[in-house]
């Protein structure tokens, strides 16, 4: 009674490439010479700007087909689709891409809602959904969902890192936060809530914001009535230029101001005029391809000149696509690392990631996780806006040594 | 049957109705007549519930029109037709003719949704009187185009249709002959006078077309700038000199 | 009480710009019996047309100038390309048309331009009126006169103006006002042409408070469709304090009731515009629609 | 053919989408003169008119004092000093009365004509002029058709067209307006062609007359050779004088 | 489509009985209707034991979107009314069911009445003031409540989910059926529209479905011929709603995870898009317009990765140039052209 199901059965490794302890593993969407990998993100719609993600990453793949004979001989082929952060196209793109396109593994999906929309699918067909763009905690908590990891810090861990700072700088400090109101925002104001507890640091004001909202600036009027001597600003790059603005507009309230690191761009930042920014305090995992800082390391310069080669008409500036290039050249380590070229092999080389270096990152992170960790990049260093630059500040902060792993 | 008192209606600085008052009585054929702007069609409004009635009052068979809902007025047995039309232009003739019949059927939502027998007989019920009546109108063969695109004599009697098929028992004209050369006008004529047996209806008329409100009404009621200026016989009313001198002029 | 005034002018500098978008669409309903879809979408396009002018070097108001005269062209233009072929099609049809024109315009410039922010020069200076305890931003008081001279204007065009009442013929009854020997299909393009002029005004309003970006005009688009609304489809006048109402009742919400809260304040304009719409179905300004059976 | 022919219609044919309605129609209507469409419901009059002022697409021949006016477009037609009352009135409906009279000479420059003739349109129907601030959609039936005759004459036309005028008109607002008719076209050598269900008063201002019947001209002559055809006047006219 | 045509055609199958071969043409373009109705059923019954799992899932939403979209239908097609902020009462079907099978773990076949029971109940207690409202008014106040309705879900958080969502439970198909998840769902969501389809066929044939005519054509007219303005209109946007709702509650089963931004105000945009686009007013209108839904804008991505938006955008337009009527008109078009050459032959 049911014709055509057959197609669906993945195949397994049960010659070729897999032998000894391989054996039985799933090998669709890898050969000895290629891998397929999927992505989702939105191209269209109003989340088009994470559109440029994927760019960054195709760029990163095909430098690596081109002339590094791929990822251990593999050339990679990257498959985007569209999902127009929606969740019921992101759950037809994920079919579409598992059983259609037949991929080895979904590599990013991107945005909180698609990713919880498709995780069910991926982990009932073990497909592994690698370094899920979005800093929700779930990804890494969850323990029923083994093939699904993240990647960026997550939203919590960041707020950790803010909550530190501040008792150990303004152990008294009265907070107001504006925050977008989603899983993102959220996420963030719950960990920073819950890691200033018992301490003198208290959250006086908040204001949420939705995405559908021309201007946060009725937030921001709110927010400076509380006369509270830090803004924490929870939001993506236009509201976080908007509420800088709002900020810097306002001369009779002056807090401390804390971005987080979603719109910690300098291109978020410029558009508010550098005079009024300079001060601001955020915390960062990757490089700003905008920070003049980088100018002259390898890795930047390396990606300034693959971007122009292999994208030429993505602007290599917009920080997104330097996200996708070291999401890209981690997957390459963690590929690099398999014991079994399966799904499997996969999966379990994702979660025993140890130090592994990724030279877009910032020196001193580290991807690092483990069968009950599924949180790769858990430090971040804090930085203050000086003149035209980011300065970093402090030491790397691995959250997870300073504050325990994340159960809540 | 229709007894209509000290009816006032304004719009504005404009007084449409001033205080008209007459009466109707079963089975008769009453014409409304008087220049352009004098009322009629505001009357015929109000005795729909179209517009409201500044002051005044309206009984029909003893109930108050006045308080009723607009959409009820079906329901007590008065059907009329428009003096610029008022058809679906996307239905068909038949289901122009069809949404006349509305205030007799029953079905609802769910009984509707759910084929319920009782709405199928409903239905076939309705369908077959429709036919009769398009028949009897001689509009068979039009009765699947829709209404729009028809030629306005015929669209008139697609409206006239509409009206019989609710089965009233007062029937309001508006200007019916419009656009009907003579011939078409008595042939009219004649079907009215036969459908007034038929169905036993009253029928108030209002007409410019001076040959058939004198040929087949029994009584005439004049209006002026909203107020009644004559009533009586047509042959009274038509030599009456207010009414002369503000609706006829000098021929015919 | 200082507190509260000074949220109402904060309001008021919200709502104004509510209704700059608002003046655009009432111009094209007015003018072609169409909501547009697309006019929120369209302004951000001219105000990335002003951006690009003046990257190039040109002083503000030469851009300005230029890119009104480019808004109007275009605007005309999509008129005789893209609305054109719909034009004697059903009314949602062509509201369809205006809805692929969103999309399509919205998703253009992310190509073009690509999604980062952009800085926009503001054509007021920077400063506030401070006066018993209260201040209005210069901007917020540029804008709201811009926008009263931009109301006016369309005043003077719809009522005072052969042109006018072409235009608002040619919106009534298409064919009759063929046979008055109004060129219709040209005096839409003018309707499509004005309303993008006014429209790209409401996009350098707005550009130099919200940041440039591909969706700056549709949180806006929303917010004028309610101050529209508000005010009635069809008065320019209703459009301006539709959108000030519902910019004041949006920020008072937001401030001081407390389980509305920011998230909820959408909801504000929606009750008062349910409210008066119950009372007044064509909106407060707008003219009832005179119905003969 | 006459000799100042100013209209010129050879061999016309209009329908809608697919449904053809004239199937060749030609007449002649001289400059200054009154041509009277007759014929059953549904003959095609109204349709004669609308391919007149270019309403219906049409093939065929259509001349107005010499230029070829076939396919063009209201507007031009307009332009062109084709003025034509429609059937159904065709009002704007929101607009006022004023506005819409005004409307009506949209072609026109000269405010101080324009204005004069508001005037003139107002003395032949008063009523208007008692409503001028008005919304049009809000007059009575016959108020409106008075609007749609006064909007014609705004446009000071040289052919004008009018689709059953008396529709809905008062037995003396009838009389009037064929009075009005007659002084327009004898003051201003305006051409008229009028379709009309009341013979008997078309004839009477019309110098010729042409019966339409599915579509076709069936007959034509002299208004007085029409009227004087009893037996024409009953098979085709269907009224006995 | 041609009615006169119809009724002459059925008397002259009659007449021709003898000639039998001739005839079978005759009938077949009589009856075309009847007949493409049947061969649907026949294929859509097939269909999931000859296609790969992924195609079951993509007309399992061609379904639930063509539910959907035949309730506005039901108002925008049928009673000329416009809603903006259909995509609201989609999601209170969908989290209807999605909170039941979260918080009282009900099975899933008895929470499809109960959430179209809801949405019905939310459709007409908005139904009652906003109908007052006409056309663009209207159009504009729906689309209020779609915009509302966002903030409104995060903040129930706690039966909601709020902004996380719920992931829920797939319906597991019985096991006498042998069928696999995909097609079971395929199956319930087949079974939702065609019981939806003759509801809203029954409807529509009757008193009630003229009714709503009228009032979309003249709605003075039609209240003088008795139609009670307010409840026919109240009573279409609730069983609109209901439709909507039906639809949405599928949308859980089908996708097994709801949140406030699957319900963002592009989905109703997007429904009206694709109903006008499938044929306002018409039985096929739904279902193309599901079609539209679900695969143009995965076309688009295919045309133009960069900007799929860009594609998405003209192909609306260019649809609405060829077909300004919808899909389904310019499909009655060519169906009828083919009858035409068909009866000459
Ligand atoms: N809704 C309205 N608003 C303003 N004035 C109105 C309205 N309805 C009718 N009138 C005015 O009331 C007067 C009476 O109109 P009504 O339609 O009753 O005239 P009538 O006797 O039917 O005329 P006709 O013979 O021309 O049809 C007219 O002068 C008309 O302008
Ligand atoms: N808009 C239209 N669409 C389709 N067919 C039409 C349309 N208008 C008229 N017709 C058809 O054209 C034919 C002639 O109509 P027309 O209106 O020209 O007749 P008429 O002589 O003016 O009749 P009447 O005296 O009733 O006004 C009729 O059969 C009619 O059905
Ligand atoms: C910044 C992005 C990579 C992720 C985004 N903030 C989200 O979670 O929706
Ligand atoms: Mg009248
Ligand atoms: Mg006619």
């Amino acid at each position: 009674a049911c014709g055509g199901r057959e197609a669906a059965t993945p195949s397994t490794a049960a010659s070729g490439s897999g032998s000894g302890e391989c054996q039985g593993q799933q090998t669709t969407g890898i050969t000895d010479t290629s891998i397929k990998l999927g992505g989702i993100y939105p191209l269209s719609g109003p989340a088009s700007a994470y559109g440029d993600i994927p760019k960054g990453i195709k760029a990163y793949f095909d430098y690596v087909n081109a002339e590094k004979n791929g990822i251990a001989g593999r050339k990679v082929e990257f498959v985007v689709r569209d999902d127009g952060y929606q969740p019921p196209k992101a759950v037809e793109e994920a079919r579409r891409l598992v059983e259609q396109e037949q991929v080895f593994a979904l590599f990013q999906t991107l945005g909180t809602p698609s990713t919880a929309a498709t995780w069910d699918y991926t982990n009932q067909q073990k497909v592994p959904q690698v370094f899920v763009a979005t800093g929700a905690s779930m990804w890494g908590t969850d323990t029923a969902h083994p093939w699904t990891i993240g990647w960026q810090p997550n939203y919590i861990s960041e707020a950790r890192v803010y909550a530190q700072y501040l008792k150990q700088e303004r152990p008294d400090a009265k907070v107001a936060v504006l925050f977008q109101n989603d899983d993102f925002g959220k996420d963030l104001l719950g960990g920073f809530k819950k890691a200033i507890e018992g301490s003198q640091v208290t959250v006086v004001a908040e204001q949420s914001y939705e995405v559908s909202d021309p201007s946060v600036d009725p937030q921001m009027r709110n927010l400076a009535e509380s006369k509270a001597d830090v803004l924490l600003n929870v939001t993506t790059p236009k509201f976080g230029s908007q509420a800088l603005a709002a900020d810097a507009k306002n001369t009779s309230w002056n807090p401390l101001h804390i971005v987080n690191n979603v719109a910690a761009s300098v291109t978020v930042l410029k558009p508010v005029g550098f005079e009024n920014v300079q001060g601001v305090v955020s915390s960062t995992y990757y490089k700003d391809p905008n920070d003049p800082k980088w100018a002259d390391d390898p890795e930047m310069k390396l990606y300034n000149e693959k971007m122009k080669q292999y994208a030429p008409d993505a602007d290599p500036t917009i920080p997104y696509h330097a996200f996708g290039w070291a999401a890209a050249s981690s997957f390459q380590k963690a590929m690099e690392a398999v014991k079994c070229p399966t799904r499997e092999g996969l999966r379990d080389s994702l979660r025993a990631l140890q130090n592994v270096q990724v030279d877009m990152l910032l020196p001193g992170v580290t991807l690092n996780t483990a069968a009950d960790d599924g949180f790769p990049i858990e430090s971040m260093q804090l930085m203050e806006f000086k003149g035209e630059r980011w300065e970093l500040f402090g030491d790397v902060i691995d959250t997870r040594k300073e504050f325990g792993p994340l159960t809540d | 049957m229709l007894e209509v008192h000290d009816l006032t209606v304004r719009f504005g600085g404009i007084t449409a109705l001033d205080g008209v008052g007459f009466s109707v009585s079963r089975g008769e054929m009453v014409g409304l007549i008087g220049p352009n702007g004098a009322g009629k069609t505001t009357l015929f409004n109000c005795l729909t519930r179209r517009y409201d009635a500044d002051s005044g009052s309206v009984l029909y068979e003893g109930k108050n029109l006045l308080a009723m809902a607009p959409h009820a007025i079906a329901g007590t047995g008065i059907a009329r037709t428009f003096q610029n039309l008022g058809l679906f232009p996307h239905l068909s003739v038949r289901d122009n003719v069809l949404v006349g019949a509305h205030h007799r059927g029953g079905a609802g939502f769910l009984t509707a949704a759910l084929w319920l027998p009782t709405v199928r007989r409903e239905e076939n019920r309705l369908r077959a009187e429709a036919d009769r009546i398009l028949d009897r109108l001689a509009l068979t063969e039009v009765a699947d185009h829709p209404a729009s695109g028809l030629p306005f004599g015929t669209l008139k009697r697609v409206e006239l249709a509409r009206a019989l098929i609710g089965r009233p028992a007062l029937l309001l004209l508006d200007e019916p002959v419009n656009g009907l050369n003579s011939a078409e006008v008595e042939g009219f004529a004649d079907t009215l006078r036969a459908i007034r047996e038929e169905f036993d209806v009253t029928v108030v008329v209002v007409e410019h077309h001076m040959g058939f409100v004198m040929g087949i009404c029994d009584r005439v009621v004049c209006l002026d700038f909203g107020r009644k200026i004559a009533e009586g016989p047509p042959a009274e009313v038509q030599r009456d000199p207010g009414v002369m001198r503000a609706y006829l002029g000098t021929a015919i | 009480m200082a507190g509260f005034l000074q949220q109402i002018i904060e309001g008021l500098g919200a709502g104004a710009i509510y209704a700059s978008l608002a003046l655009a669409l009432v111009l094209i309903y007015q003018f072609t019996g169409i909501v547009n879809f697309a006019q929120g979408e369209l302004a951000m396009f001219s105000t990335y047309i002003a951006w690009q002018f003046t990257a190039a070097g040109l002083p503000f108001w030469l851009a300005l100038v230029l890119t009104l005269a480019v808004s109007f062209a275009g605007g005309m233009l999509i008129e005789r390309v893209v609305i054109r072929p719909v034009e004697g099609a059903p009314e949602l049809t062509v509201v369809i048309v205006t809805v692929g024109l969103f999309i399509f315009v919205n998703a253009a410039a992310g190509w073009i331009w690509t999604f980062l922010i952009k800085d926009f020069p503001n054509p007021f200076p920077g400063g506030a009126i401070e006066a018993g305890g209260l201040s209005v931003g210069y901007s917020t008081l540029g804008i709201l006169v811009v926008v009263g001279l931009v109301m006016g204007l369309l005043y003077l065009l719809f009522q005072h103006t052969k042109i006018g009442l072409g235009m608002r013929a040619v919106a009534t009854n298409p064919s009759s006002a063929r046979l008055v020997g109004i060129r219709v299909g040209w005096t839409l393009a003018l309707g499509w042409g004005l309303a993008a002029t006014v429209g790209a005004v409401s996009g350098v309003l707005v550009a130099p408070l919200l940041f440039l970006e591909p969706n700056m005009m549709g949180g806006v688009l929303i917010y004028a469709f309610a101050a529209a609304t508000l005010g009635g489809f069809d008065s320019p006048l209703g459009a301006v304090v539709g959108g000030l109402i519902v910019g004041v009742a949006e920020t008072l919400a937001g401030a001081y009731v407390g389980f509305i809260g920011s998230d909820l304040k959408v909801g504000v304009p929606l009750v008062i515009i349910l409210c008066i719409l119950l009372l007044r179905p064509q909106g407060l300004f707008g003219r009832a629609v005179v119905e003969r059976a | 053919m006459s000799e100042n022919a100013f209209l010129t219609v050879t061999d016309l044919r209009a329908g809608y989408g697919g449904a053809r309605v004239l199937h060749g129609v030609s007449l002649t209507v001289g400059q200054g003169e009154i041509c009277a469409i007759l014929g059953p419901n549904g003959a095609g009059k109204t349709t004669l008119l609308r391919a007149l002022s270019g309403m219906v697409r049409v093939r065929g021949d259509v001349r107005l004092d010499g230029a070829d006016l076939a396919g063009r477009s209201p507007d031009t037609l307009a332009r062109q000093g084709v003025a034509h009352v429609p059937e159904g009135r065709g009002t704007f409906m929101p607009l006022t009365v004023e506005e819409n009279l005004r409307l009506g000479a949209f072609v026109r420059r000269g405010r101080g004509a324009v204005n004069d003739d508001l005037e003139r349109v107002y003395t032949y129907f008063p009523v208007l002029k008692t409503r001028l601030t008005q919304v049009a959609g809000s007059l009575s039936g016959g108020e409106q058709q008075m609007l749609a005759i006064g909007r014609a004459l705004m446009l000071r036309p040289r052919l004008l067209l009018l689709d059953e005028p008396s529709l809905g008109l008062a037995p003396m607002v009838t009389q009037e307006l064929f009075r009005i008719v007659r002084a327009v076209n004898e003051e201003e050598r305006t051409t008229v062609v009028v379709v009309e269900q009341n013979a008997h008063l078309a004839l009477s201002v019309a110098q010729q007359a042409h019966v339409l019947e599915s579509g076709r001209i069936v007959l034509s002559g002299s208004a007085e050779q029409i009227r004087a055809d009893e037996q024409v006047a009953q098979s085709y006219l269907g009224y006995r004088v | 489509m041609s009615g006169p045509a119809e009724v002459t055609e059925k008397k002259a199958v009659r007449a021709d009985v003898p000639t039998r071969g001739r005839s079978l043409a005759r009938v077949a373009t009589a009856h075309w209707r009847w007949i493409a109705v049947a061969l649907l059923l026949a294929v859509a019954l097939y269909a999931p034991f000859q296609l790969v799992p992924f195609r079951v899932f993509q007309l399992t939403m061609v379904l639930v979107y063509a539910v959907a979209l035949l309730g506005l239908n039901l108002l925008v097609g049928h009673a000329g009314q416009i809603s903006l902020g259909h995509g609201a009462f989609f999601a209170v079907g969908a989290y209807g069911s999605a909170i039941m099978l979260d918080r009282w773990e009900l099975p899933h076949l008895a929470t499809l009445p109960i959430a179209a029971a809801v949405a019905f109940a939310i459709g007409l207690a908005l139904g009652l003031p906003a109908m007052r409202l006409r056309g663009l008014y209207l159009a504009l106040v729906t689309l209020a409540i779609a915009v509302f309705l966002v903030p409104l879900l995060k903040r129930f958080e706690a039966l909601t989910g709020g902004s996380m969502g719920l992931t829920l439970g797939k319906p597991v198909p019985p096991a006498w059926t042998g069928l696999a998840e995909d097609q079971w769902l395929y199956f319930l969501a087949l079974a939702v529209a065609v019981l939806a389809f003759l509801l809203a066929y029954g409807l529509l044939r009757s008193r009630v479905g003229r009714a709503l005519h009228a009032i979309r054509d003249n709605e003075a007219a039609a209240e003088v011929m008795g139609v009670r303005l307010s409840f026919y209109k109240t009573l279409a946007f609730a069983w609109s709603a209901m439709f909507a709702g039906a639809a949405g509650c599928v949308y859980t089963w089908v996708i097994g995870f709801v949140s406030p931004d699957s319900f963002v105000l592009t989905l109703s945009i997007t429904l009206l898009a694709s109903i006008v686009v499938g044929g306002l007013g018409s039985f096929a209108g739904p279902l193309l317009g599901g079609l539209f839904m679900m695969f143009v804008p995965s076309i688009s991505q295919d045309v133009n990765d960069a900007a799929p938006g860009v594609i998405f955008g003209l192909l609306i337009i260019a649809v609405m140039y060829v077909a300004p009527t919808g899909l389904a008109g310019l499909a009655g078009r060519v169906t009828r052209s083919i009858t035409k050459i068909l009866r000459k032959e």
